[in-house]
């Protein structure tokens, strides 16, 4: 046996101690209020306490500000055109050692040999316009596109998809059929057909996304709840009569966290891109307005010669991505009461 | 058995049917002809090449027509490669889509299960971090740069690879590679998420008890149980893939489906826009029934529910 | 005396949560010898569990620290073994049945792969015989047809089934020690009696030496020679089982005892539980974690925490109540032994 | 029938299909029926059917055949949408596992304040945080635990949470599913207390299913013995202790373990031999035949009919196939 | 009558440099690219470049493009014509069918009247020629067999005008002109056209491969008349749709002509020294519709054309090669009788600085009574057409004091679409030649012309298109020529040019003789060489 024994109790323990006290029934019980910290507290204190998602935020915040902000740093506008300055690369005086040094790739200082007295930070494209207010101006629009494809994607996808996966069955089939017959039908039809019908600008942008933008997330999301609603927890709370919108809400929807934050996260790219495609083909945004996606569809074409032109806004999409994801992992790890570090 | 797969079959008929009937409708909407040099057409020559397709004829016969010859088998000829059958252009192309589709799946899903797997395993590790930011990378920087890079370095600096065109195999290591980083995106990120999910079940413990290795449990264990979102995204990737991507096929110079489609669209080359999109969505269909069957084979339970069983 | 096959020794285990540390285990101690079987009972969330899956190493690593103690399995201290060693132990040396038979069988993996797992691991031997091996131990635990019943998944059988399941698998290997964590809960008493008596047979065989948790007391009587009743995180009291039933040192075990029902009890009456709620394990402990439910407290309980006590050979408790000082003219004497 | 009955259950049948050509005969042809504030007790083999039966009470299940009536209303016809809220707050599930019938993302409060959001949705949420510390001081949990996660929780203290979870809508039937099985004697006994208490207070009635038949006993006014889908004995609990009639309930009665390690070392049990058949093909007849230490060729070939052979005391067993007969041999022949 | 050429002279062939030592060192296999996929080798059928080009070097009509893209005689041996000028007889000389069939005048009036039978897209081609009834076979109105073309012997064939035609010489070489071989096409069926063995060549050259939508090869035609003068052994053609991708190829040795480099590319490769810059013929300027009420003042058409800096619009935004475009007419595409290029006589019409614009449209607004002017510009979905119609933007908002312009993009089909209904403020458009003389950008403006899209009328205009097209004299036809764009431009500022596209090419230095041509087909390999 290895129990610690001690035969004697320590000396300062006092021999009055040693008296029984009156044992009243129901005293243990304790009696003391719920601690304040609501879950959703809780969950942001965990949140908070992930290592990457400070950074995420300010990151955010920081490009956010700036995509308002950024432009009027500087005198230029983002459609003010001045072919004199085209094609100049970009240019910050304190930041020459990360390469802003306006020199191009065969090391010729371009702001010299054209006489350019003014620096653009992160260049000028072959209008002559700054990039630094088109990136941001771009970001401005980029994030907006993103805000609302999450938002597509969680009110219809989402939607979508666990009511389909909860009633199962008939309601599933037919559900499934339509999503098959919306991803057959070619968007691209579809597309010009709005150009036809709509003013092309921001409503339309959301109109086209709204087609099919959600069917990823859509099946994501069935795909997770058909796993999921067998379960026991799924049953008692139907025994209790929950609502079928509650249990989807509060049961099945948290639980398929994961994989929807994960969807989300590729739907904010896919749409930024897709917007570039449809600002394109006349259903987007009207030039000289760019968003990011556009901006780097134009500076793919030149990334031999002018890789800033692709490779700020590449950057630019990146860091956004970036955060985001550091962001949303972070509020993955927080809604989920089992991850504890 | 044979009942489930007529029924089957009869809802991907109805299904397919009417994809084609809103497809065949809207297509009729889209502004112009099908016809070439648009902008040299007199009303004349409208009138009579109108006639001469039948396309002067209301749009429900013209659907009529198109539907029996459909079912008779004929998927009509292309109005832009004059007299070329669609199945004809359709088989030609479909091949190199699917060869480069198929390998930028195959080893997309490899490299981005292995760094799931792994960054999952090491989460919150400097390793876990880079994979994340990779997978990140690679689905914020659309795969044309990618594309781009990998020709002019690999294909014209090294010289390693042929830089374009389609000649021999060799030709499509580089298209497929390109194509592969978004899927490793993709499957690293749905992995990483789901076996943190896993991971934190019960049953991973008694596994652990039982002394298997740790490759064991998480192979065995953990991944199979954490493959449904990767399944479900990567069906329909596959399929997108696979019937060809425009960027990536021009870059290349893959003769590919993918800019094929997209080109019938513009020039209303009808007949051919209907073909694709029957091809697609039939794929698109069979393979959603794939993912369900896979869905069954990866957790009986969806496969009994699904199978309509139990109450 | 045989050096014991597995020792606990003062193991510390408290849980990283975001509501701070919860100390859920506090300096248990126990040994076991081969061929024993050692009880542990206890309040729910006493750290039974815990402890069981301390010494398999299987709490999760990020949010678990075990501030000390050892775990001594025939003399190598399983804490500190390299994964690899581990692994080789964990089902063939030292394996476990988990209190959960719900979740503890993965709902994707056919029961018989499961159960293959395990032996294929190790016992070298063909897949034939591996087989024949998993079968019969279905058999075993009586799991009608069971050649067919390989092939079901988790969520086809019945809650005793999937237990019964848990424990053909600890079984497999002839492990030297089980550690079965409410084995029998789930289970109707004939089939649990079948499974005790498989136990106890394997036993005979083998020498394994186990470890049982379980809130059944007649379960209780029936197998072990030893019993360690928990509370808190810790052992209370600790003997061979006569004692701990007919000597009982600890007000927490004369709780226990006298809560259960009897079959000749008349139907109404009400039972006599231990009143109030376990302590807070995030929470500091001052005194006896159990004075504060306890009819006996003195003073001293609510600010020193009693030392362990041998009141005979290898019968030892936690009680200020063994104290001299408190024996002195207390009206115990009629309590004590109850 | 007795204007008392709250439940009546008449021919349950409840089958699952394993696949196209096989069927598990979960639940085959059940009747009982339960008075108003009474408490059933269902007892029998794991794995012979009791969950399931308490599960298709509720309409987690939906019968293969056969009637469910509650309250004089019959319910194994509704559907889903229709009426399903209205008999929930009737009838409440403690469930079997407390390990899989909590939701891992929600907290206790939320898990238990669900039932009273359903159902008294008028309740301003200050009254239903207290409503809920006191569910949980009344399941013996403590107030500062309420916002933690189940996973937090010990197995005894989530059956709890799963109790305090089903009181909460405050029906008038709950189906209690092996309520105690995972907590300590003296935390059962407190749940014991409660529920009976509850009973005494608001005349629920229970269906309580559970392996310890000492506690069933305790809390049961009747008794209903399952074997493999059917009923085969059911009786006043005093009554089928004192004369079990079944030779399955007498191997039940002897092999409760006693908290007494003299006499339980001492004791003799029926060893049922054989193997438990199986459920997708149970064996003609007496289900049981195939290890009953008692068995004649009859039962074999013959299912036995579940009749009433003494008052208030229902058998289905060839032994005692006419009313009365061979009972008296039989009852010395147990009461050895 | 007078001979246009004479069988004495084997081709209007130039002379090829090195013709002593003889390139055989020099394996004579030509790699190039193209961007789109031949769409039917069907002559009958052909309306794009691509599959002009192949049946231009695979095929041959009565006439060829020579070097300086003028006709030569070439199946036709000789070609007499009546005095009314109305009737044109061929002798044809003695050439081969690639399956040893001789080519007759039977092979051209089956071929011709076929063009208009299977409803071509260039029977327009015939009636643009003067040919007799090809104006109402095209209405309906007549039969295709009504065609006036006879085959008198084997050896002989008959072509009747309806009228005096100057351009009947220079279609000629077009696809649509081409011998038939009856036989041949009716063995093919509907596969006629469809794959490289299911077109008969009686050219230079022949089809030996194609593999769809990724390359087709020629082979030298042993069996061509003029077989001695086709120094190429093997042409393979690649398609490549990416500019960027072509040039990579281009540097790894796989190809040895890459076109259309963008302007990166442009920059990147500008001083290399197989870097070329060409002209090509298509115009881009911008359609003003009268519907607009603005639109019908003179002033502010001119301030429009004035506004628009297009120097820097070609050199620096697009910097693909396009060059300023101040006329109908692009330069390089057309010379005068007496050797002078179109564009150069009639010089840069309307240019004008911003200042003289701001003038005009000071002027304008005021007739007008108004202080601004808001309108938009319809451009196709091609990223050139866009980064114009940004740069447009710029110019006349900053350029024209109260001018908004809104740019809405739409898809080609699209645009035409609006163009014909009016349902546009301004479209930016763009024309290329049907046929290598000034009047294909002419023409299109005559009142109620199908192409007009922008209800231009002139009633003097009119009258000067009809008298030149009856004008045989070419020295005074050129005046005409010159004085309609003039009036067009000039006068009525009817409309606003902005440039003519151009090519920036990579052509090894190796490559001799590659002819191109402004209209029709792209090339002609017959006299190319690798040296
Ligand atoms: N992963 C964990 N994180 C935080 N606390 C935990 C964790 N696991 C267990 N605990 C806490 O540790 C204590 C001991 O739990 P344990 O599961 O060992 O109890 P137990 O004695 O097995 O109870 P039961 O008999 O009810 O199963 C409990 O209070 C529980 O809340
Ligand atoms: N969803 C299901 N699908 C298929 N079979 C099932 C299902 N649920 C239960 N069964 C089977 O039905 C039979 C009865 O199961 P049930 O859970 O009712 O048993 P039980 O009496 O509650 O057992 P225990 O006491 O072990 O919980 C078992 O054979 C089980 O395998
Ligand atoms: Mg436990
Ligand atoms: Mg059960």
């Amino acid at each position: 046996m290895t129990m610690h024994v001690t035969r004697l109790a320590p000396e300062e323990i006092r021999d009055d101690l040693f008296i029984p006290e009156p044992f009243v029934e129901g005293v243990a019980v304790e009696t003391a209020a719920p601690p304040a910290s609501a879950p959703w507290k809780a969950a942001l204190i965990r949140l908070l306490k992930n290592r990457g998602v400070l950074p995420a935020i300010v990151m955010i915040l920081v490009i956010a500000v700036m995509a308002f902000v950024g432009p009027a740093l500087t005198s230029y506008t983002y459609d003010g055109q001045n072919v004199a300055h085209s094609n100049l690369p970009p240019k910050i005086p304190g930041l020459v050692w990360l390469g802003f040094d306006g020199l191009d790739n065969k090391g010729v200082d371009l702001y010299a040999q054209r006489n350019v007295p003014e620096a653009h930070w992160f260049g000028t494209d072959e209008f002559g316009r700054d990039m630094w207010t088109r990136v941001w101006k771009g970001t401005q629009i980029s994030l907006f596109i993103a805000l609302i494809a999450a938002l597509l994607d969680l009110f219809i996808g989402v939607i979508y998809g666990s009511l389909s996966a909860y009633y199962g069955g008939k309601v599933d089939s037919v559900m499934q059929r339509i999503i098959e017959i919306l991803v057959g039908i070619p968007n691209l039809i579809v597309i010009i057909l709005f150009i036809l019908i709509l003013e092309p600008g921001i409503t339309s942008i959301i109109l086209a996304m709204a087609i099919t933008g959600w069917v990823g997330m859509a099946r994501i999301v069935r795909g997770q709840i058909l796993q999921m609603k067998g379960q026991e927890f799924v049953l008692a709370a139907r025994s209790l009569g929950v609502s079928n919108s509650r249990i989807m809400l509060k049961h099945l929807l948290p639980n398929a966290m994961g994989p929807i934050i994960v969807t989300l996260m590729f739907t904010l790219p896919t749409a930024i891109f897709f917007e570039a495609f449809l600002s394109f083909i006349g259903l987007g945004l009207q030039a000289p307005l760019a968003s990011l996606g556009v901006l780097i569809n134009d500076g793919y074409k030149s990334m031999r010669l002018f890789p800033y032109k692709l490779v700020i806004p590449a950057v630019m999409i990146s860091l956004i991505m970036i955060s985001f994801n550091l962001l949303a992992d972070g509020l993955r790890d927080a809604l989920d009461p089992k991850m504890t570090k | 058995m044979r009942l489930f797969f007529l029924k089957r079959l009869g809802v991907m008929l109805t299904t397919l049917f009417i994809i084609a009937t809103v497809t065949f409708f809207l297509m009729k909407l889209l502004p112009g002809t099908p016809y070439s040099n648009p902008e040299r057409l007199t009303e004349q020559q409208l009138t009579s090449l109108n006639q001469k397709y039948g396309l002067d004829q209301p749009l429900s016969v013209q659907y009529v027509r198109y539907l029996s010859n459909l079912v008779q088998g004929d998927w009509g000829v292309s109005f832009q490669f004059k007299g070329r059958l669609v199945t004809d252009i359709i088989l030609d192309r479909i091949g190199p889509s699917v060869l480069i589709g198929f390998q930028a799946m195959v080893v997309g899903s490899i490299i981005g299960l292995g760094l799931g797997i792994l960054s999952a395993l090491r989460q919150n590790t400097l390793f876990d971090f880079g994979a994340v930011t990779l997978a990140v990378l690679g689905m914020s920087v659309p795969s044309f740069v990618f594309a781009a890079l990998l020709q002019y370095y690999v294909g014209v600096k090294l010289g390693w690879l042929p830089a374009g065109l389609w000649e021999d195999y060799t030709y499509s290591i580089m298209p497929s590679l390109a194509l592969a980083v978004t899927v490793v995106a993709a499957v690293a990120r749905f992995i990483r998420t789901e076996m943190l999910e896993v991971l934190s079940q019960d049953y991973i413990l008694s596994a652990r008890a039982k002394g298997i290795s740790e490759t064991e449990v998480v192979w065995k264990h953990v991944v199979r149980n954490s493959l449904i979102p990767v399944v479900t995204m990567l069906g329909p990737m596959a399929v997108s893939i696979m019937t060809g991507t425009l960027v990536i096929e021009k870059i290349f110079s893959v003769p590919g489906l993918g800019e094929q489609f997209i080109l019938s669209i513009m020039v209303n080359d009808y007949s051919v826009i209907m073909g694709i999109t029957l091809f697609y969505s039939t794929l698109f269909i069979l393979v959603v029934l794939l993912v369900d069957l896979i869905y069954g084979f990866l957790d009986p339970r969806i496969r009994e529910r699904l199978g309509g069983s139990t109450g | 005396m045989n050096p014991p096959i597995l020792n606990v020794d003062n193991l510390h285990v408290s849980f990283h949560t975001q509501r701070g540390e919860v100390h859920a285990v506090r300096g248990v101690s126990f040994s076991l010898q081969k061929g024993e079987t050692l009880a542990i009972v206890g309040e729910s969330g006493s750290g039974k569990s815990v402890t069981a899956k301390a010494i398999m190493r299987l709490l999760p690593k990020h949010s678990t620290k075990i501030s000390s103690g050892q775990i001594l399995y025939e003399g190598q201290n399983v804490l500190a073994l390299p994964p690899r060693r581990m692994q080789g132990i964990r089902g063939a040396e030292i394996s476990m049945v988990f209190q959960d038979p719900m979740t503890s069988l993965n709902p994707t993996m056919t029961i018989g792969k499961q159960l293959l797992e395990g032996i294929n691991k190790h016992q070298s031997g063909d897949q034939k015989a591996a087989v024949s091996k998993a079968v019969s131990m279905l058999q075993m635990v009586g799991i009608p047809n069971a050649e067919e019943r390989m092939k079901a998944y988790a969520h086809h059988f019945s809650g005793g089934m999937r237990q019964r399941v848990g424990i053909a698998m600890a079984l497999a290997c002839d492990p030297k020690v089980l550690i079965a964590d409410e084995p029998t809960t789930a289970l109707d008493v004939t089939v649990q009696a079948q499974i005790l008596d498989l136990m106890k047979e394997l036993q005979k065989k083998t020498g394994t030496g186990i470890i049982l948790i379980t809130h059944d007391l007649g379960v209780v009587a029936n197998m072990a020679q030893k019993v360690a009743v928990m509370y808190a995180g810790e052992v209370v009291e600790t003997g061979p089982i006569a004692e701990i039933f007919y000597r009982p040192k600890h007000p927490y075990t004369w709780g226990l005892l006298r809560s259960m029902p009897r079959l000749d009890s008349e139907r109404g009456e009400a039972l006599i539980p231990i009143q109030g709620t376990p302590p807070d394990l995030s929470l500091q402990q001052q005194g006896c974690p159990f004075a504060p439910r306890c009819a006996h407290v003195m003073k001293v309980c609510k600010y020193y925490s009693p030392q362990p006590t041998e009141v005979s050979h290898g019968h030892m408790a936690k009680c200020w109540l063994l104290d001299q000082r408190a024996q002195k003219g207390n009206r115990l004497a009629g309590v004590v032994g109850g | 029938m007795d204007k008392n009955v709250l439940l009546e259950v008449k021919n349950l049948t409840k089958h699952f299909q394993l696949s196209s050509n096989k069927t598990l005969r979960a639940v085959d042809d059940v009747s009982f029926y339960i008075r108003q504030g009474e408490t059933l007790g269902l007892v029998g083999e794991s794995g012979c059917g009791k969950s399931t039966v308490g599960r298709t009470l509720l309409q987690l299940y939906k019968p293969t055949s056969g009637v469910i009536r509650f309250a004089g209303e019959t319910i194994s016809d509704r559907t889903e949408t229709k009426g399903h809220k209205a008999y929930t707050s009737q009838m409440q599930m403690i469930f079997q596992d407390p390990y899989s019938s909590l939701n891992p993302r929600m907290t206790v409060t939320d898990i238990i304040s669900e039932g009273l959001i359903t159902h008294r949705p008028n309740l301003a949420k200050k009254e239903r945080q207290e409503k809920v510390m006191e569910l949980l001081e009344l399941v013996g949990l403590s107030r500062k635990q309420a916002n933690r996660y189940p996973h937090e929780f010990s197995g005894g203290q989530r059956q709890r949470i799963g109790i305090a979870r089903a009181l909460a809508v405050e029906p008038s039937f709950i189906v209690a599913d092996e309520p105690i099985a995972a907590l300590d004697v003296s935390i059962q006994a407190q749940i014991v207390n409660l529920l009976m208490e509850l009973q005494r207070q608001k005349k629920l009635t229970y269906l309580f299913i559970a392996h310890d038949l000492s506690m069933v006993k305790h809390i049961s006014d009747r008794i209903a013995v399952m074997y493999l889908g059917q009923l085969i004995e059911l009786a006043s609990s005093e009554e089928l202790y004192a004369r079990p009639l079944h030779p399955y309930t007498e191997a039940l009665l002897s092999a409760i373990p006693l908290p007494d390690p003299l006499q339980e070392q001492a004791r003799e049990r029926i060893v049922l031999q054989g193997e438990v058949p199986n459920p997708i093909n149970p064996p003609s007849g007496c289900r049981f035949h195939t290890r009953c230490p008692k068995a004649i060729d009859i039962c074999g070939m013959v299912t036995p009919v579940f009749t009433e052979v003494l008052p208030q005391h229902y058998v289905k067993c060839h032994l005692y196939g006419e009313r009365g007969r061979n009972l008296d041999d039989n009852n010395k022949m147990v009461s050895v | 009558g007078c001979n246009f050429g004479s069988a004495g002279k084997d081709s209007g062939a130039p002379a090829p440099e090195g013709k002593s030592g003889e390139p055989a060192a020099v394996k004579q296999v030509l790699n190039v690219s193209t961007g789109a996929e031949i769409a039917t080798l069907d002559a009958a059928q052909i309306s794009d470049a691509v599959s002009s080009t192949v049946v231009n070097n695979i095929n041959e009509g009565l006439y060829r493009f020579d070097d300086k893209s003028q006709p030569i005689l070439a199946i036709a041996e000789e070609h007499k014509e009546s005095e009314d000028h109305l009737t044109h007889t061929f002798l044809l000389r003695d050439a081969k069918w690639a399956n040893g069939d001789p080519v007759t005048a039977q092979d051209f009036e089956y071929g011709w009247k076929r063009v208009l039978r299977e409803t071509g897209p260039y029977g327009v081609a015939f009636e643009m020629a003067g040919i007799a009834n090809a104006g109402k076979i095209l209405s309906g109105e007549m039969k295709p067999d009504d065609l006036g073309v006879k085959a008198v012997d084997a050896k002989t064939l008959e072509v009747k005008l309806d009228r005096i035609s100057p351009l009947f010489v220079p279609l000629l070489p077009l696809a649509t002109f081409l011998p038939q071989n009856q036989k041949f096409i009716e063995q093919a069926g509907d596969q006629y056209g469809l794959e490289h063995d299911k077109v008969l060549a009686n050219g230079p050259f022949v089809l030996s491969d194609w593999k769809h939508d990724q390359s087709w090869q020629y082979k030298k035609n042993e069996s061509y008349w003029d077989a001695a003068n086709v120094k190429l052994h093997e042409i393979n053609v690649y398609i490549v749709k990416e500019p960027s991708a072509a040039v990579n190829l281009y540097e790894t040795g796989k190809l040895d002509r890459v076109a259309g480099l963008t302007s990166s590319l442009v920059d990147a490769y500008k001083g290399n020294d197989d870097y070329e810059k060409i002209g090509t013929s298509t115009t881009i300027f911008l359609r003003l519709n009268p519907d607009v009420v603005a639109f019908r003042n003179e002033n502010i058409r001119r301030a429009i054309s004035m506004a628009v800096d297009r120097e820097s619009l070609t050199k620096v935004v697009l910097n693909d090669g396009s060059m300023p475009l101040y006329g109908l007419v692009p330069t390089g595409f057309s010379v005068s009788p007496d050797g002078k290029d179109f564009r150069e006589i009639n010089g840069d019409l309307n240019k004008g600085t911003p200042e003289e614009a701001r003038i005009f449209w000071k002027k304008g607004l005021e007739e007008l009574g108004q202080i601004g002017l808001e309108t938009s510009v319809i451009v196709a979905d091609q990223e050139y057409m866009r980064q114009t119609a940004e740069y447009l933007k710029a110019q006349l908002e900053t350029n024209l004091p109260g001018f908004v312009l809104k740019l809405k993009t739409v898809p080609f089909q699209q645009r035409i679409k609006q163009e014909k209904a009016f349902e546009y403020d301004m479209a930016l458009s763009t024309w290329g030649p049907d046929y290598i003389d000034p009047m294909t950008y002419l023409d299109m403006w005559v009142t109620g012309g199908h192409a007009n899209r922008m209800k231009y009328s002139n009633p003097k205009f009119d009258a000067l298109v009809a008298e030149a097209n009856k004008e045989l004299d070419s020295g005074k036809r050129y005046e005409m020529l010159l004085q309609l764009e003039k009036m067009f431009i000039e006068q009525d500022a009817a409309a606003v040019p902005l440039f003519q596209s151009g090519e920036v090419i990579l052509q090894s230095k190796k490559i001799k003789n590659l002819i191109m041509h402004l209209s029709g087909p792209d090339f002609t390999y017959k006299w190319t060489y690798l040296y």
